[in-house]
């Protein structure tokens, strides 16, 4: 189990060979990349900026997987959150849940980017074309693909 | 003892755009012995004055974390060192 | 929209990379990797050994990919699969799905691996410490999970 | 005209351990007139004797494919070119 904040980007195939080891329990390896889209309703983003809270970032990703893990039978899992100035195309985020069965991979995986989006704590503020930027607000999808999992509300 | 606790400083930090209204990232106080729970101090922040009275005029789009924790407005302050102010996270 | 059967193992970062391009649109990708597990029933395995149609693989992987794409929002989608004689802790599978938002390409990639799982012509053998093998019989939870996405059986 | 299609020949093709037990991995035949369902042609199968009979002793396990699609026992063989027998797939 392991999750950072990161200024700079990750590469996949070694957080995944890392995360794996020589575990040859895993038979199955979920992933999520999230990533910076290049328009906001249909105008250009120049840039994303991700702002957090270092000090509780970290106990809050460690109880978000810790959940993970006594839910589902992961064997291993991951979570990489990138801060700062990002580019439309970049990438924001990087989860891994390694599983000896698939089904419980890719629930690990979705638990994880659902209780993410909900808990822990990142703000988004989106930079236009035009100068202007504001702050992404929260989705209810997001609130509501969290709460799917359960009854504990943030 | 109650006492010393509720008057002991604590740490407000506020994030995003509670950061830029509030006009500062952090600060170092005491706060009123009257204030018990989180709901009380979101309260009590709407009424500090300028700027404060704007940032927190929608008290229910702020959350609140005590000690690195999410708590609920019920929650008590206790014995806080620091408590954060942010809109709902956006991350992921 | 992609779909191929390799000897060699897979680079995910480079097939990511490959895959998305330059679209901008895409927010989210959703990857799994099969690896091939150390033990079966708690005796070692030695090698895990995949046979395939190859003529037929093509053709019912395009099929796979074409019903995941008017199913969901995906940008794009790939199906790697792996044949011949594999190791403990090799790469099986690669199923990568692109979406502008997360929940479409996690259920792309889920639609993906149990489609491919049930309709894909792909065999495995196991081949045990003692120098015995068997054909891995189909796990009726993987027909479940199929029958799950909706009503046309294989 | 379709006596014809119903005698032109056909490839049959076998996998995994349908290809073991028929000891074969592929030929080429003529079916007979009346094989004109995959259900009819699995019972052809099994009793064209060794080692067909036992390769095709339980036909609910087989699964078949005509021209690379997956059929039912009920689909008609038609003008097929090449059919292919096999367990239950196990990728992924």
């Amino acid at each position: 189990m392991a999750a950072r904040v990161s200024r700079a980007d990750f590469d996949i195939s070694a957080e995944m060979a890392a995360l794996i080891g020589g575990d040859t329990g895993i038979g199955g390896v979920a992933l999520f990349v999230g990533k910076v889209r290049g328009e906001v309703n249909g105008e250009p983003l120049v840039s994303l900026t991700l702002e957090h809270y270092p000090e509780m970032t970290e106990a809050e990703l460690e109880r978000i997987e810790a959940e993970a893990r006594e839910r589902f039978a992961l064997s291993a899992s991951l979570i990489i959150h990138r801060v700062g100035e990002l580019k439309p195309g970049d990438n924001i985020v990087l989860v891994i849940a390694c599983a000896p069965h698939r089904q419980d991979a890719f629930a690990g995986a979705e638990f994880l980017m659902d209780y993410l989006k909900t808990r822990a704590p990142f703000w988004k503020k989106e930079t236009l074309a035009d100068g202007s930027s504001r702050w992404v607000d929260a989705r209810e999808s997001d609130e509501e693909a969290a709460s799917t999992w359960v009854s504990t509300p943030p | 003892m109650t006492d010393t606790k509720t008057n002991a400083e604590v740490t407000l930090r506020y994030f995003a755009w509670l950061r830029e209204r509030a006009g500062r990232g952090e600060e170092r106080l005491k706060l009123p012995p009257d204030v018990l729970t989180v709901g009380d101090l979101l309260r009590w922040q709407a009424g500090r004055g300028h700027p404060f009275d704007q940032a927190f005029a929608k008290p229910e789009a702020i959350r609140v974390a005590i000690d690195h924790a999410h708590v609920k407005p019920t929650a008590a302050i206790g014995a806080a060192r620091e408590i954060a102010f942010f809109p709902p996270v956006t991350g992921g």
